[in-house]
């Protein structure tokens, strides 16, 4: 991992309690290396995460936002996987008319005893925002942020 | 029903040794509707001894006949052996790899298509046309023939490279011959090792290693060994007489190839199919099965 | 195949495991595995065992360790003919690999059969792929010249 | 607001990579925070006792501590805050251990992190509100999923606690795998002569109802409170009335069908009763071989049967429970022998698993106790016995140990010599594992006593040879290649999830790992207990056990449930969601997306729909606070404002520096 010799950048993850917020742990237990780039959110389940958080922190100078939940069928909460996966395929065709990469968003599924799984995905996702690069500075005064979050 | 059209690649044997594995091919395809065309100006593909030498020097001379049969627009390449499908298939895996890729082009002299597929002649017969249709082009039975199925080592490893049929008990030769009819012997050595390319420099292994095979098969009571390689039936019928010399013991087992019996199956002449090109005779056997045939008539 | 082996696959596996390079690549077992790959569907650890020895025969052959050389010869004669050819000319590569492994009277025994069942050919197949292959030799054995300098 | 800011080093686990008192200098000038301080182990007595000082010397009001995970420590810093005299909501945790200084060695980068962890737990316990727990009424009945070893142990337990227990059996028997072993290792004592009387106190205990040839259909509810819908499969006998006598299957005609008990070595009659040890002893019919299914004539069965118990027409019966809390003891199935192709699984009949070679074994078995060969009744001359047939293999995708089958195969080769004394045995073993109160004694007596021959090494192919069977493989320690003629070789088939574990997961919602086995709330503090509160694990459901650990985790289980039920009523988290009604339209669109049904429709002031939560219901995921438009219901402790503080406290750090 070359997180060394380059900038960091600005990545948020919103995480399960129940399933990827315990693979994260997994992963530490285990001394799983990662790249420090991520910052992690603990959240009761994906179902709880609103697109507006994901919106709301590209816009404000996230350079990638990664939400991690139960694999589908597995969900804590039995569905609240369900209801993310579908709000967050939505989000994906609806960041371009914001201006913002798709790529810069992601959504994946990973279990609590998924610790390698968990390493494997934050290291490829540092990557690809990295391949990125940092987001163009955003002028928020140019958002109306009632605008978005109704609009969502 | 359309005819299914493929690029063929015999390989050096079935120009040679194993001229009647090449026949017996080309007769039940064309029996069976399959259109094979030559590939333009096909070489070898480099076999075992490229890849003693180096992966990069095989995967070009294999590469080169895939870049032959796209030349012509092929997305398919059939072939009769299992060693040059192996270099062929091979070649293309380790060129995923985009490092290994760049180097082989460079080899090549020309892009290494990444498009063509390469199957051996088995797993078309099996997949593509499937034993029920074989079957109903089928115009004669081997009623009762007993027959033990050799596979071989290459046409199902490795298993995650060749993706065809269970590495450890591949059926399709005896699904085949069972529906026309023979008696499939339980031959445990299906996937054994027959010593292969080892035959010339390390003689004595390979007439071990293939006078175990040719004990098993006929200890099963079968009077024909199948086969499906042009090194597995030469190692075990043309080295017949010094396997016999070193286990100090006589088989009369004939090996044939699948093709052929596949094509008597399909009513085609033992002239087409080269059937007295062996050296330990099949005659006698499939003259009992003759005799059979014409007394139905 | 492993009758033949001087040193078991097991073994071999720990010596590159240990880096002890030298006695691996000096193992004549390497040489004697005909790659039915066998040992490569079995290993429980997922090692591709033929693909190691493959390679450490490519890295012995480099090296000039050549503790079968018949094995190599063989190769060496087949590729020769490849690279003439276009195709392998059966009787032409065998002749060769008898003068260079002065295994003169072995096999003597095929000819004939072969010949009566005309599988013999006594002349090279000639094959128009034959300039395309022998450019690709050229181009190898090229860069087998830069990397020694 | 006052907040105190608590930096733990975790000895040198979070210390070695991060700068602990460099994040809780910088902690000390984020907003409303007015002390911070780094502490050896926070977690500690006078960590603890360090942070109640703290708050009553500073006048704090709410608290973060920066150390592991929440999912370690979070209930233990929750009730320090209760010591204190503050609300345990007033509480926020960083984890700068599994998310920080484990996973990274820069202790620049890692204390930049580690610094924005906290400063993110800061932003929102600035917006936390003081919640307070109601209580609901506890249902103190119990249900068993699964009467194996584990089940039975934690059904006794429970009932014998005095606690109403409801027990759920798949199969037509109780015992599980257990009662299929003929011996047990290391005493070699009789496996159903154990057991045989714990499963008759199960069938006869005042306090315990059996549900058998019953799987679970439907879990809804939550600790204290669960409903279990039982799907008990028709038997087409009336077990009320059948006394197990057995003419039934004596007069059976139809003498086809697979011998599940016996692990189908043999066949048995359409209807059968499993064993002679069966309890329940009641008959049942496979209606898949029954002449009268099948043919539409027979009814033999019903002819001969003198209490005139069979019913060809009975139908599957479903039946709900309310219970307060689950055990799962589902135990484990092993591998499909069939996909080991090498050793001719499934394709030699005298090629067997160590389960069917059990049944050969066992004087209940189909062979009443003799050992033959299933080929052709000869007694065997030579039996070689593979360990790790699927285990440690990752080529399989079985990269684990199956724990016990090293000690089953001595076991059944001290078996095999007991009952053929000449018969020579051969195991071929890859490590010898056996940990355990006389286990390796247990092993060497094999060796030596016995007189097996243990071979280090793989076995690379069975095949039949000269109508014996030939066993080719590898004496790694001789270095040789060798090949032994066996007339039985037993396959020591790894151990996966039992069938249907994984469906069974998703309806009580608790989580499993890759290969389908159930995980534990902590690896070593909560090993019995799930994520979800009130489901508890007992046995080799959670991954392969022994016969000792599986008694273990089933008492284990019992002991959580009554320690659960001690309580008259439970604590409810008040991390619920609640509605604001001047904000809510009354779509209830919420009420369609809560999966627990937690929302109700209630008449507003006006007579307007609105929605209200039950709170008592409400499990806290906040899906209806996403999909509410007008954005009226709110998951408190996980509301909007606080987690867009936390992605402002990020963001804002972001942008300023290059703002300016």
């Amino acid at each position: 991992m070359s997180n060394l010799d380059r900038a960091e950048l600005r990545i948020i993850g919103f995480l399960c309690n129940w399933c990827s917020y315990g693979g994260a742990d997994t992963a530490g237990v285990s001394r799983f290396n990662q790249p420090t780039d991520l910052r992690i959110i603990r959240v009761p389940c994906t179902g709880r995460v609103a697109p507006l958080f994901v919106v709301k922190a590209l816009m404000s100078g996230a350079d990638g936002v990664l939400v991690s939940g139960c694999h589908p069928r597995d969900c804590h909460y039995s569905e609240g996987n369900f209801y993310a996966r579908r709000r967050f395929e939505m989000l994906k065709r609806f960041l371009p008319t914001l201006g913002i990469e798709p790529e810069r968003f992601e959504y994946i599924w990973v279990s609590a005893s998924e610790g390698g799984r968990w390493q494997s995905s934050v290291v490829s996702f540092t990557e690809r925002i990295h391949g990125l690069g940092p987001s163009p500075r955003v002028k928020l005064a140019m958002y109306d942020e009632r605008l978005v979050a109704s609009a969502l | 029903m359309s005819e299914i059209e493929l690029a063929y690649y015999p390989g050096c044997s079935q120009v040679g040794t194993s001229v009647e594995y090449d026949m017996s091919t080309r007769a039940c395809c064309k029996a069976l509707g399959i259109r094979l065309f030559e590939t333009p100006d096909w070489t070898c593909c480099g076999a075992t001894p490229a890849h003693v030498v180096d992966h990069a020097l095989a995967a070009a001379l294999a590469g080169r006949n895939l870049a032959q049969a796209e030349s012509v627009g092929a997305r398919q390449l059939v072939t009769p052996c299992p060693s040059c499908l192996l270099a062929l298939r091979s070649a293309r895996s380790r060129c995923q790899n985009e490092a290994f890729k760049r180097r082989v082009e460079r080899l090549l002299g020309r892009p290494m298509p990444m498009e063509v597929e390469s199957r051996s002649v088995l797993q078309v017969l099996v997949e593509e046309l499937g034993i029920e249709r074989i079957v109903s082009s089928a115009t004669r039975r081997l009623e009762g023939l007993a027959i033990a199925p050799y596979y071989g080592c290459l046409l199902t490893r490795p298993p995650g490279l060749m993706a065809f049929e269970d590495p450890e008990n591949p059926t399709s030769m005896d699904r085949l011959f069972s529906a026309l009819g023979a008696r499939v012997a339980p031959f445990s050595l299906k996937t054994e090792c027959c010593g292969a390319a080892l035959a010339v420099p390390k003689q004595e292994a390979v007439l071990e290693l293939s006078g175990r095979i040719l004990e098993e098969a006929e200890a099963t009571g079968a009077e024909v060994l199948v086969v499906a390689c042009p090194l597995c039936q030469m190692n075990l019928d043309l080295r017949r007489e010094q396997i016999e010399r070193r286990l100090l013991r006589r088989f009369s087992i004939p090996v044939l190839y699948f093709t052929q019996l596949l094509g008597l199956a399909l009513g085609l002449d033992a002239e087409r199919l080269g059937l007295g090109l062996h050296n330990v005779s099949a005659l006698p056997t499939l003259t009992r099965l003759r005799q059979a045939w014409a007394t139905e008539k | 195949m492993q009758d033949f082996y001087d040193a078991p696959a097991h073994r071999l596996m720990r010596l590159v495991q240990l880096g002890r390079r030298a006695e691996a690549l000096a193992s004549s077992s390497l040489w004697l595995c005909a790659g039915c790959g066998q040992c490569s569907a079995r290993c429980p650890n997922e090692l591709d065992v033929a693909g190691v020895l493959e390679t450490l025969r490519q890295m012995a052959r480099r090296a000039g360790i050549l503790p079968q050389p018949n094995v190599e010869a063989f190769a060496r004669c087949f590729l020769n003919s490849v690279r003439a050819h276009g195709r392998v000319f059966e009787l032409g590569f065998l002749l060769r690999y008898k003068l260079a492994s002065g295994r003169l009277f072995e096999d003597l025994d095929l000819g004939p059969k072969l010949l009566k069942l005309g599988k013999l050919s006594l002349k090279p197949h000639s094959c128009r792929g034959q300039a395309e292959v022998e450019a690709i030799f050229q181009r190898f054995s090229n860069e087998g010249a830069h990397e020694r300098n | 607001m006052r907040i105190g800011v608590f930096v733990c080093h975790c000895g040198s686990n979070i210390a070695g990579t991060v700068d602990c008192p460099a994040v809780a200098a910088a902690a000390q000038r984020l907003p409303d925070v007015a002390f911070a301080q780094d502490t050896p182990y926070a977690c500690s007595e006078p960590g603890q006792r360090g942070i109640i000082q703290a708050v009553e010397e500073f006048g704090l009001d709410g608290v973060v501590v920066a150390s592991c995970s929440p999912r370690m420590h979070e209930a233990t810093f929750r009730r320090t805050m209760e010591r204190a005299g503050l609300n345990r909501y007033m509480f926020e945790m960083s984890n700068i251990r599994e998310h920080v200084s484990w996973v990274s060695k820069n202790k620049e980068l890692n204390t930049k992190k580690a610094i924005d962890l906290v400063r993110i737990a800061v932003e929102k316990l600035r917006y936390n509100r003081p919640l307070t727990s109601k209580s609901f009424a506890v249902n103190k009945r119990v249900l068993v999923i699964g009467a194996g070893v584990a089940g039975i142990q934690a059904a006794l337990d429970c009932a014998d606690g005095g606690l109403d227990t409801v027990v759920v059996e798949r199969s037509q028997s109780l015992g599980g795998k257990m009662a299929k072993l003929d011996k047990t290792f290391p005493t070699i004592d009789c496996s159903v002569c154990v057991l045989g009387p714990k499963m008759v106190d199960l069938t006869q205990h005042k306090n315990i109802k059996l549900y058998a040839m019953s799987e679970i259909e439907e879990v809804r509810g939550y600790v204290g409170n669960f409903e279990v819908v039982i799907r008990r499969k028709a038997a087409y006998v009336d077990w009320n009335i059948c006394n197990g006598c057995g003419l039934c299957s004596a007069k059976c005609p139809s003498r086809k069908s697979h011998d599940a008990f016996n692990e189908g070595v043999g066949h048995t009659t359409a209807i059968s009763i499993p064993s002679p040890q069966a309890i329940p002893k009641k008959a049942r019919i496979d209606p898949s071989t029954c002449l009268q299914f099948t043919k539409g004539r027979c009814r033999h069965c019903e002819k001969v049967c003198p209490v005139k118990a069979i019913n060809f027409d009975m139908q599957d019966e479903l039946f709900t429970e309310k219970v307060g809390a689950l055990i799962v003891a589902t135990g484990f199935d092993l591998l499909n022998v069939s996909q080991f192709g090498e050793y001719g699984g499934g394709r030699y009949p005298d090629v067997v698993t160590s389960l069917q070679y059990e049944r050969m074994l066992s004087a209940s078995g189909p062979t009443g106790g003799h050992l033959k060969c299933p080929s052709d009744g000869r007694e065997p001359k030579s039996v070689v016995f593979i360990s790790c047939v699927g285990s440690r293999d990752r080529s399989r995708g079985r990269p684990y140990c199956s724990g016990f089958c090293c000690m089953y195969t001595a076991k059944q080769a001290i078996l095999t010599k007991s009952h053929l004394p000449q018969c020579e045995t051969h195991v071929f073993y890859m490590d010898i594992r056996s940990p355990g109160k006389g286990y390796d004694e247990f092993v060497r007596r094999a060796q030596e006593e016995f007189r097996t021959n243990y071979v280090r090494g793989r076995v690379s192919a069975v095949r039949p040879k000269n109508g014996r069977l030939s066993v080719r493989g590898v004496d790694t320690l001789l270095g040789e290649q060798v090949e032994l003629e066996a007339d039985l070789v037993v396959l020591a088939v790894g151990a996966g999830a039992s069938d249907g574990a994984k469906e069974l997961a998703e309806k009580l919602r608790i989580s499993y790992d890759a290969y389908g086995f159930y995980m534990e709330s902590h690896p070593k503090l909560k090993p019995v207990e799930t994520n979800t509160a009130g489901v508890f694990l007992a046995g080799a459901c959670q991954g392969p056990k022994d016969i000792p650990s599986s008694v273990s985790m089933g008492s284990a289980a019992a002991g959580k449930v009554m320690a659960l039920f001690s309580k008259e009523r439970m604590e409810s988290d008040p991390q619920v969601a609640i509605v604001n009604p001047i904000r809510c339209v009354g779509c209830l669109k919420c009420l369609r997306t809560c999966p627990f049904g937690a929302i109700q429709e209630i008449v507003g002031r006006n007579g307007e729909p609105r929605a209200q939560v039950i709170e008592s219901i409400c499990q806290g995921c906040g899906i209806c606070s996403v999909t509410c438009t007008p954005r009226a219901i709110e998951l408190l402790h996980f509301t909007d404002n606080q987690l867009l503080a936390e992605v402002n406290a990020l963001c804002r750090t972001w942008i300023e520096p290059s703002s300016e």
